[in-house]
């Protein structure tokens, strides 16, 4: 029974859009008449979406939220992959800053920021230093893991065809640890969205965290709910952003798993 | 119980079919039921861990609460503002917070009712249990100087904002030009060291650590600026409980105006409990400048406070404190 | 990545280089020592807190809140991930509805947790149980798809049941997805425990980090903070070693894992 | 012009000290073929590996173009056997092929006009744009051996480059060798353990013994020049050749006792 094309994407569309719809449906009214204080209809949260966060808000909290986020996770690309390098590429450097390194790992960022408090001043540099305190780990220990595993064949190619220096680094070095570079770096994104709402709580900066604490303490819940919802458009829009530039980074890679699975 | 069971409803929908419901809640969720008194009621209490609660454990201590069959279990939120929600929800039976936020809540719909008092200012200018300072090297001597200067303050849009106003209106300055930014308490000390702020609003311990570590130095008594014998802030409850429990909360007011007069008459009792539920260690505790507890709440003081927060803004209309407070 | 058994003498030196740092940098005056103070205050605070009870009672409440979080999360996962995953309709149904509801941020639901339960431990495990949910889901979700169509048509012939399918086909295939999907979930749980309690409340190392600073106490914080980096070591390598045995018997057939 | 005087290489990890190589002395003059052909596991692949100078001597010493080898040398080029690592899976087909001239520094149209070359003397000039795992094993190890061509280099070494392909690209790829080997004139040195290919391919087999490596004999094949997978394999001197060879090889796996070797 072939089916036709259309059909065929019709059933596709349905199986994407069929259960948040669904949810969506439930989910207006099974609030719709609700008086409680807290969990306001749908109806009401969604103009308060549009009212709130497509005003002014947009540039004024949404914007900066988002510039930190950016400005402390490029410094923890950056930061990540260059010491990730260094350490896995010398076995003295990394067997010294191992066990350093899985501890500062494992301090849960939230928890520095009192101390980061006592340095970072109360401005943006505060909060993208948070931002870097989560965000550097899963990158730098994904690279080192990266680095460590770089094909010996390939290597011993580069060497025979002294291949070497900034060319090495490039071709060999940080191509193929690349893979591994952009699982640390999904995990760094999820982090650094929580660090960017974290740093902004208690304390005084235009941002997302900030607004949606402020509508709480005033009980504005729909404004509240409106900027959770944000959150959640937000996450899930730097979700796909992050395939986009994964499938793009690591086309080849991808091609290369696809072909072994068939053959 | 229909507010819990719409908790119990979102709460499973937002875990999809892992709802921790309501079983892990607080650690007493009190016996409120009115039935016969089966042994001492499991009472829970959010606090803040800081000087001004100390009453409380003083009268845990003295045994005034277990006298009135109340067996406390404490629970240290992580903010004031954080208390009234787990109050108002019925994971806690009482909490503690600054009169103005009980009046932002009643504004904001939230059920809820002061039971007794918590702390007052001294009253006494130069002498308080917080104050407004400013670095040590600033050219600010006195309120009015800090007309569109930026004031550091533990929460914004709260009771720090109305009297830091109320220091430099009664100093001669235009309020409306000073700026607020929302710093924690134990970052005040180095947002002065750093000049990040012109002045920060700060209370016991950190007061006393800032002008040792001649960090800062005070220019205003903000509390004291506020009203005389104001009443900085006071025990509450959910208005469900005051109606389902009028006992207990009547037994509990009792036990906390004891507290509070002991903690007044015994001002070194008061210093050497605090090392026990906070961080402060007992050389600091000896320095302080301990805030005064007296039983009743001063009404006086919450109008004159209140009648200025509206003036700034803070509240769209006077709040209604017979319903408000006990 | 393996604590490998490298030179320990190394590792050592490394740590024992590090606390030196912090402790010149204060005694040298580069930083103020009320901000940073020297690691040797640090380490006798600490062992100080290490022989009164309230430390290991903290470490024990949030220990209880992470472990609490951590089997509601693994057990609905586990449950889910079997369910969705064996039957592809629902796969296929629920595909877009999970990548909708998985990188929303789990602080996201800090203001509703304070809502809906306050500063209490029921308000962190929101959260907790939350973030958990999702790294499990998805680990088993990649397991269970990852069953070998062969093996699938072989139990088809032998007229394996549903259950039979489960317990002998689909579970142990999924197994080492699952393992993985444990050591991420419990990082992730101990990680979303902690600013649970710094942000929303209930007892734990959090809670002490807060009374600590509310003091003024600048050393016992950073001797808590210590220890909750501790106590994520301790479990890293536990989840890493739980891991590992299960994955002994297993050819490495995990491939890219793409947590 | 290669020469390998007093090799010896003794492996020593964790205790355990192997013998590879007792010692080996032998020279390939320029432009010459030379093929290595041994027991398996006779160390054939660490000679190789020392020549290119992957792998440090424990003794002895190596020279290309007249000079000692410490580390790889210039003018160069290596193929090994597992081609599919030794391509850069990020790279298409002609980036891989520039990638050694790029490191040499040699300006792009040059790099261009090599690669494009190289490709076409391997019959791959349609597959520029092509990513390594997207052909087959045989088009893989062309790659491999357009980017040493394109090398240009004095010296070629080929390790048991044909092994992993299957019989009909194995021939191809040995007329493709040849071919590529008198079209540039480079000196060749073939290991390889399958002894028809190094009849068929050198101009001179060099049998090693089993390890420690010691060469037990050095025969020249008087094989016409021009060579073709049917004629040459029934030539009775191809299968004289081939049957010296694999006693000699037979005798280097379970020695007689008496038998001193040469």
């Amino acid at each position: 029974m072939t089916k036709l094309p259309g059909w065929q994407g019709l059933q596709r569309v349905a199986l994407v859009l069929g259960l948040p719809a669904v949810l969506v449906v439930v989910w207006w009214f099974a609030s719709a008449d609700s008086d409680h204080l807290v969990f306001r209809p749908l109806s009401e949260i969604l103009v308060a979406f549009r009212e709130t966060w497509l005003g002014p808000r947009l540039v004024e909290d949404v914007l900066p939220s988002l510039s930190r986020l950016a400005r402390g996770y490029a410094a923890s690309v950056v930061l990540g992959v260059g010491l990730g390098v260094l350490v896995g590429w010398s076995r003295t450097l990394r067997a010294l800053l191992e066990p350093v390194l899985e501890l500062l790992r494992a301090i849960p960022p939230p928890a520095l920021i009192p101390l980061i408090g006592l340095f970072a001043g109360l401005g943006d540099s505060r909060r993208i230093v948070i931002i870097i305190a989560g965000c550097v780990w899963p990158i730098l220990l994904n690279t080192v893991e990266g680095v460590r595993a770089v094909d010996e064949v390939l290597a011993d190619t580069c060497r025979s065809y002294r291949v070497r220096g900034l060319t090495r680094l490039r071709q060999l070095v940080l191509r193929s640890a690349s893979p591994q570079i952009m699982t640390g770096a999904r995990q760094a994104l999820a982090i650094g969205i929580i660090l960017m709402v974290i740093s902004e709580l208690r304390g005084t900066v235009h941002g997302i965290g900030f607004s949606v604490e402020q509508f709480q303490t005033s009980f504005r819940y729909p404004e509240m709910w409106s900027g959770v919802l944000l959150l959640g458009l937000l996450g899930v829009a730097l979700a796909l952003l992050f395939r986009l530039a994964d499938s793009w980074i690591l086309g080849w890679y991808h091609g290369l798993r696809a072909s072994n699975r068939e053959r | 119980m229909r507010r819990k069971l719409a908790a119990l409803l979102i709460s499973s929908a937002l875990l999809v079919a892992a709802g921790c419901g309501d079983d892990g809640g607080g650690d007493g969720d009190g016996d409120n039921g009115a039935g016969q008194p089966t042994g001492p009621d499991q009472v829970s209490v959010g606090l803040i861990p800081i000087v001004d609660v100390a009453p409380l454990f003083l009268g845990q201590e003295q045994g005034f609460f277990a006298a009135r069959d109340i067996e406390l279990a404490t629970d240290f939120g992580a903010g004031g503002a954080n208390l009234i929600p787990g109050v108002e929800s019925g994971q806690l039976d009482f909490g503690f917070s600054n009169v103005i936020s009980l009046m932002l809540a009643q504004a904001g719909g939230i059920e809820i009712k002061a039971v007794s008092n918590g702390n007052n200012s001294t009253g006494t200018q130069g002498e308080d249990f917080g104050s407004l300072l400013v670095p040590v090297d600033s050219d600010v001597q006195s309120a009015a100087d800090l007309e569109g200067a930026t004031v550091a303050t533990n929460t914004l849009s709260n009771i720090v904002e109305t009297i830091v106003r109320a220091s430099v209106r009664n100093d001669g300055g235009d309020p409306s030009t000073v700026e607020f930014v929302g710093v924690p308490f134990p970052e005040m000390e180095a947002a002065l060291a750093g000049g990040d702020v012109d002045a920060a609003f700060a209370v016991e311990p950190f007061q006393t650590i800032i002008r040792t570590n001649e960090v800062g130095r005070s220019v205003a008594w903000s509390w004291v600026d506020a009203a005389p014998d104001l009443t900085v802030a006071a025990y509450f409850t959910s208005a469900e409980l005051a109606e389902n429990n009028p006992d207990l909360v009547a037994r509990f007011s009792e036990a906390m105006a004891e507290s509070l007069a002991y903690a007044n008459d015994n001002p070194d009792a008061v210093r050497a409990i605090l090392p026990t539920y906070t961080e402060i260690s007992e050389e600091l505790a000896a320095e302080l400048t301990l805030p005064t507890w007296p039983p009743e709440i001063n009404r006086a003081s919450s109008e004159a406070l209140a009648q200025q927060a509206v003036q700034d803004g803070l509240l769209s209309e006077p709040p209604d404190l017979d319903a408000l407070y006990p | 990545m393996a604590l490998s058994l490298r030179p320990l003498w190394l590792g050592v030196a490394g740590l024992v280089g590090f606390g030196a740092l912090l402790e010149l940098v204060p005694r040298l005056g580069v930083v103020d020592d009320r901000f940073l103070p020297p690691t040797s205050r640090i380490l006798s605070v600490l062992a100080e807190q290490a022989g009164a009870g309230p430390l290991w009672s903290a470490v024990g409440n949030t220990v209880l809140t992470w472990a609490i979080g951590l089997a509601l999360a693994v057990a609905a996962a586990v449950v889910l991930g079997v369910v969705i995953g064996s039957v592809r309709f629902l796969r296929a149904a629920t595909a877009s509805t999970i990548e909708f509801l998985r990188p929303i941020p789990s602080v996201a639901w800090i203001p509703a947790a304070l809502v809906l339960y306050g500063p209490v431990r029921a308000g962190t495990l929101l959260i907790v149980v939350y973030a958990a949910f999702w790294q499990m889901l998805v680990q088993v979700l990649h397991g269970v798809a990852d069953v070998d169509p062969v093996a699938r048509d072989t139990a088809y012939s032998y007229r394996l049941g549903r259950w039979a399918r489960v317990r002998w086909l689909t579970w142990p295939t999924a197994l080492p997805y699952a393992v993985t999907g444990l050591r991420l979930a419990a990082t992730v749980a101990l990680i979303l425990t902690v600013t649970g309690e710094l942000f929303i409340g209930g007892p734990g190392l959090g809670a002490e980090i807060l009374r600590a600073s509310a003091g003024g106490a600048v050393p016992l914080t950073y001797a808590l903070v210590l220890v909750t980096g501790l106590l994520g070591v301790a479990a890293n390598l536990l989840f890493r070693l739980v891991e590992r045995r299960a994955l002994a018997w297993h050819p490495a057939v995990r491939g890219e894992v793409p947590a | 012009m290669l020469e390998v005087r007093g090799l010896h290489k003794v492996y020593d990890s964790h205790g355990r000290r192997v013998e590879a190589i007792g010692e080996l002395t032998f020279t390939v003059d320029d432009g010459r073929f030379a093929c290595v052909v041994g027991p398996s596991g006779c160390g054939k692949t660490t000679l190789l590996r020392c020549i290119a100078g992957l792998l440090p001597p424990t003794g002895g010493e190596v020279w290309v173009q007249g000079s000692q080898v410490t580390g790889p040398p210039s003018g160069l080029a290596v193929v090994f056997q597992e081609y599919g690592r030794s391509l850069f899976p990020w790279l298409r087909v002609r980036d891989n092929v520039e990638l050694p001239l790029r490191a040499a520094g040699l300006p792009r149209a040059r790099r261009r006009e090599l690669a494009t070359e190289a490709l076409a003397a391997v019959g791959l000039s349609d597959a520029h744009r092509a990513y390594p795992w997207q052909l087959s094993g045989g088009m893989q190890q062309r790659v491999a051996i357009a980017r040493a061509v394109a090398y240009q280099p004095q010296v070629l070494l080929m390790d048991e480059p044909f092994a992993a392909v299957d019989a009909q690209t194995r021939a191809d790829l040995e007329d493709l060798i040849r071919s590529v080997w008198r079209r540039l004139g480079v000196t060749l040195l073939f290991v390889t353990h399958d002894i028809d290919e190094a009849v068929y391919l050198g101009e001179r087999v060099i049998v090693l013994s089993a390890a420690p490596t010691r060469i037990r004999e050095d025969l020249a094949i008087d094989l016409p020049v021009e060579r073709d997978q049917l004629a040459t394999r029934s030539d009775p001197r191809f299968t004289d050749l081939r049957a010296h060879i694999y006693a000699q090889i037979q005798k280097t796996r379970h020695p007689a006792p008496q038998e001193e070797l040469s």
